[in-house]
């Protein structure tokens, strides 16, 4: 088992004939994952790599039934783009694309609900179900199958840790980079739940960073509704305030979002928080032997 | 990206939110200017892109026209948190009967932009925040319909009592929200909100942020920018496509990605060293961008040491360590630089690095560590 | 029983120191609503004829557990009032007000589906529930408890029809003034189906005039889903194409709308069209006795 | 409301939409200045608020220059379905490739704004709408979202295969809605809307209707009407708070109430009269709006007879027959007179009207009949 993705998702690509969309199919498809569609305006007939190419997602989800959607396209068409995906009917959107107005983002979210669409990102890197399916730019041979389910809001440091849970053969459920931006789609709370319901689940990674109070919340709801260990990392302790460290969430203003309040929020729900990235696979360790004791 | 308080008020302007008239000068000489045919008071404003100007004496009352120029005298030139005061504005002083707190902002929480109004104006909104939290409405408005009517009169009653104040005051409201979405705003504060002795409702200092991400379809608020040094720094670096933010430490850090980039720095610091900059290069491994970053990287007098922390994913390593080599051969520097590569292709990317006699490790602690060696020497 | 109100009614009216409003607040309840609030922006503690005012649709259902409420605001602002009312969790909302400019309604509507909140209106008499309740500026008189349900959307004409009514002994469920207007709240198939769901409407009288196809699609729900009698008139058999008949719905234009297609729909559908409204009586009568046979 | 082809194409290029340039010429003179600089080909169009101007040969393709001028002798001073044109367009000739309809309108059904978009253009769209329905595509429009760009693409995808002309056709229809919202508008047609043989994509016909109710917070629109005679009246009336439209009978109508307005209508058809208008005077029992009314029913020189037809509700009869009475007494008439009241104080009423030694009757039916037989006399 695993959450969001797995072997029966059916992906279609928008911005397939772009270059990254293009890059990113080929390696999905590569990876495993059902590759059924791609969406570029007035390439339909053409194929990129096998996949075939459609007008619309509307055409794409009725030509190959795709209930999943990776977005590539630019950031100023990005939320025009996740709002065709969910009007066409699919179900969970990924949106890769980085830099996408705020306001565009606000402006879709109401929408999403109504339509009962799942967002991810944007600027995000995607998920995985290691050996089933790989949504995103993620590096697939870095993960392996496993129980440990992971939620990050960055890209490399997500590889970082993966890289040494795999070396610590700590297998993944699912991995999901949820994006660094500061209004995006599923956040904590939601995968958090998704983690608790998911039987193959045992041990959940946080890693989180500066920014809004959302490892906070996390913590909060760790305390009341998880019975999952959850293990948890924040970048960007010595970042200064009011400064935007490259994601625009992950920025220190008024005096909350801070690294420090989001550790003592994890240290009083009694989630261990690593002091460096290499003390992840220990500490997750320490509470799967409590499990499995 | 942040404007000074003068353009605030005229976009404020622009949309018909009322603001006392101001003049907005360089020197003595036209502050002189300005003042010369007003009869009553007037405020001098240091006009910084700094908060807490009033305690720093950025703000003064000048009752006379003589008073005002011996403000602006002792203002311009004066340094407020690191910024020196190059202009400040001159403005109508006002009878201030109560005043008022507004404010915009964009919510991660209800993933949308919510009114803040306050009767404790005049203040930072962040101590109301911390002290009186009750005193501050929060309203989180749907993007869909924008503030209706009804929202931003039921707003107003809360603050105001007379109906013709509250009506002056959902208006003000509505097209607060008006030019915050029009302007692709991240923040928009009109702080304080006054009612003058003759009941009008005056917005009479104003801040604004903007989404660096909608810049490019905001030319006239582009328009508006006015950075400082550091600042422009990193518009160049942005222009690069690489994210730069200097700091004060010692030990310049070039990463790809933005997480890792903070997780570095706070490695440093773990092992008792100090992160000099903020710099994530992104994806890519070509060779220009290593140049570029590196040079604005040793731009910084204070770095004694840089440490390179690339972990390699869609990008393999090996094709970051030949587009790092080819990148060092260009650069000439004597500050000393470690090497990380890790993840895809890892062991082929370190020998490579190695043949050029730099020093390499396999994790980020040993490059923390490394890094804090080399620039204590 | 009754459709949409009845003697538990809880009333509040917007607009209610407006001249309109307050005469009819005072007739509504004269009548026997329960009008427990009126609203007026900035007057909250004041009373009309001992109604207390308050400053929001909010406060009024906060202070009285208002469940419907009745717009007279001038047409300019009609819209949000609705809004207001829908936002405060108001079921049912009757709006009086004349001339609201169409994209005002056309804004409306979704938020009132999302809300799920009821609408009558706007450009509309009201309804009533006679000997219960009274909602909208209706003359109460002409009005008797009985058996009939009526839904129209005209004003005059309406109680031209149930003064005849009332004479012939023939009394009513609830009679709803649908009103004028093209982009309108709960129209015929709406009603009907509250009427055939309401065991005390044993027969329903249809009063449509010129305009859009809104008779038409009764008839066909008429075939389709009703098992209770329906006589009809239709208004505007001598309109010419193209004007606007007083009421901004009632234009034929393009060739649709207009009487004799309507009359057409309902002869298919076995809906007896009285010829003038002195008809409607008789044809009731004959289609009651045919029930109670 | 409704506006000529020459207002449209004006807030058509107001809004961005890619019009042909063009001149309104009163007088023959006019053309051809209006033609002195021009090299191609012409197209002079009659402006008359009437459809169907091609077919009655109000629109004339002109070679040359006399041409032009020839066609502009015929077209001005010509009647087209009753109206006399006073006023006609001159524009470029286009080379036309391909021509399509668009248009906006409400949707009582859906509730919202539908855009209508077809392949078949340049003809009436409701030929289309007869002989092939499926050739019209309609799509309603989200009114909080607004038409989206995917939207507008995915529509234009149906009716053009290259990319090109796709982007071109899906901004007009986004620009389309754009004013059709921003000017209350009930109908925005583009017809045709043309590809021509640089394809590029132009509206070369456009219509307009406005909202009524929406024309208080439309000043620019309410500037551009240009009303006939029987419009002046109507808009007369309304503003004395009268319904009023001008019919070819012989019966003037007075009824208070627009649905029981029309039934007095029919109900003088059905007993073989003709009436000659709808006139509503709403609910006020006013004498001043019944004396208005009574003006404009008599300035009809056709009415032979007046049926008074009220209803009394909340207002009652007798209230009325006081107005009627007082009303009365100020009109000096020949023109024969019946009343009807119903109601609530019916009776009162009546028999105060009696006393005046007026006709009056209780039912509709028994006024509709005697209005017949006084207007036969």
């Amino acid at each position: 088992m695993s959450i969001l993705i797995n072997k029966n998702t059916k992906l279609v690509v928008q911005g397939i004939t772009g270059r990254d969309g293009g890059f990113h199919a080929s390696k999905m498809k590569e990876y495993g994952t059902q590759v059924v569609a791609g969406v570029s305006p007035g390439k339909e007939g053409e194929t990129v790599n096998g996949i075939p190419v459609f007008n619309s997602v509307e055409n794409a989800v009725k030509a190959t039934g795709a209930n999943t959607s990776v977005i590539f396209v630019p950031a100023a068409f990005a939320a025009d783009a996740i709002l065709e995906a969910s009007a066409a009917g699919i179900d969970l959107v990924i949106a890769i694309s980085e830099g996408v107005p705020v306001n565009d983002m606000i402006r879709v979210m109401p929408i999403l609900k109504r339509n009962k669409t799942k967002l991810i990102g944007p600027n995000c890197p995607g998920l995985i179900t290691p050996g089933e399916s790989l949504v995103g730019i993620l590096p697939g041979t870095i993960f392996k199958k496993g129980n440990v389910g992971l939620m990050s809001r960055s890209g490399t440091l997500t590889y970082e840790v993966v890289n040494m849970l795999t070396e610590s053969n700590l297998g993944q459920t699912t991995c999901v980079g949820i994006g660094g931006d500061p209004v995006a789609g599923l956040y904590y709370l939601d995968l958090l739940e998704m983690f608790e319901n998911d039987p193959d689940t045992e041990a959940v990674v946080l890693i989180g960073e500066i920014g809004g109070d959302a490892e906070e919340q996390a913590a909060r709801f760790i305390t009341e509704k998880m019975s999952k260990p959850v293990v948890a990392f924040i970048a960007g302790q010595t970042a200064p305030s009011g400064k935007r460290m490259g994601h625009a969430g992950a920025i220190i203003s008024s005096g909350s979002g801070t690294a420090a309040e989001k550790i003592a929020a994890f240290d009083k729900a009694g989630v261990p928080v690593a002091k460096e990235p290499s003390e992840i696979p220990l500490l997750l360790k320490e509470k799967l032997i409590k499990i499995h004791a | 990206m942040k404007i000074h308080e003068y353009q605030a008020r005229q976009i404020f302007r622009e949309y018909g939110i009322p603001v006392p008239d101001d003049k907005l000068c360089h020197s003595v000489k036209e502050v002189e200017e300005a003042v010369a045919n007003k009869n009553g008071m007037t405020v001098i404003k240091a006009q910084v892109l700094a908060g807490g100007r009033g305690k720093a004496g950025g703000v003064k009352l000048a009752k006379t026209k003589s008073e005002a120029v011996e403000h602006a005298k002792k203002i311009l030139g004066m340094d407020i948190k690191g910024y020196t005061v190059e202009k400040v504005l001159v403005t109508d002083a006002v009878d201030i009967k109560k005043e008022f707190y507004v404010g915009l902002i964009n919510d991660r929480n209800t993933k949308s932009v919510i009114l803040m109004v306050s009767a404790e104006g005049g203040v930072e909104i962040e101590e109301v925040a911390k002290t009186n939290p009750e005193k501050i409405i929060k309203y989180p408005i749907d993007p869909l319909t924008g503030l209706l009517d009804y929202e931003a009169r039921n707003i107003a009653m809360k603050l105001f009592g007379d109906i013709k104040l509250v009506r002056q005051a959902a208006s003000i409201f509505q097209k607060l929200y008006k030019l915050y979405v029009a302007t692709d705003s991240t923040l928009a504060e009109i702080n304080p909100l006054i009612v003058n002795t003759e009941d009008q409702i005056w917005a009479i200092d104003g801040k604004m942020n903007f989404d660096d991400n909608a810049l490019f379809r905001q030319p006239e608020i582009l328009a508006m920018r006015e950075p400082d040094e550091d600042e422009l720094k990193e518009i160049d670096a942005h222009e690069k496509g690489l994210s730069y933010i200097k700091l004060d430490g010692t030990i310049g850090c070039m990463v790809n990605g933005a997480g890792l980039a903070m997780a570095t720095m706070d490695m440093i610091k773990l092992y008792g060293g100090s992160p000099a900059n903020f710099l994530d290069i992104g994806g890519s491994s070509n060779p220009q961008k290593v140049v570029d970053a590196m040079n604005i990287l040793l731009s910084d007098k204070n770095v004694k040491a840089v440490m390179i922390n690339i972990f390699g994913g869609i990008t393999r390593c090996d094709d970051v360590a030949r587009g790092l080599i080819k990148a060092l051969k260009i650069i000439n520097t004597d500050v000393p630089i470690v090497v990380r590569l890790s993840g895809t292709n890892a062991t082929e990317g370190l020998a490579m690095i190695e043949q050029t006699g730099l020093p390499t490790v396999k994790t980020m602690s040993e490059a923390a560590k490394k890094a804090i060696e080399l620039s204590n020497r």
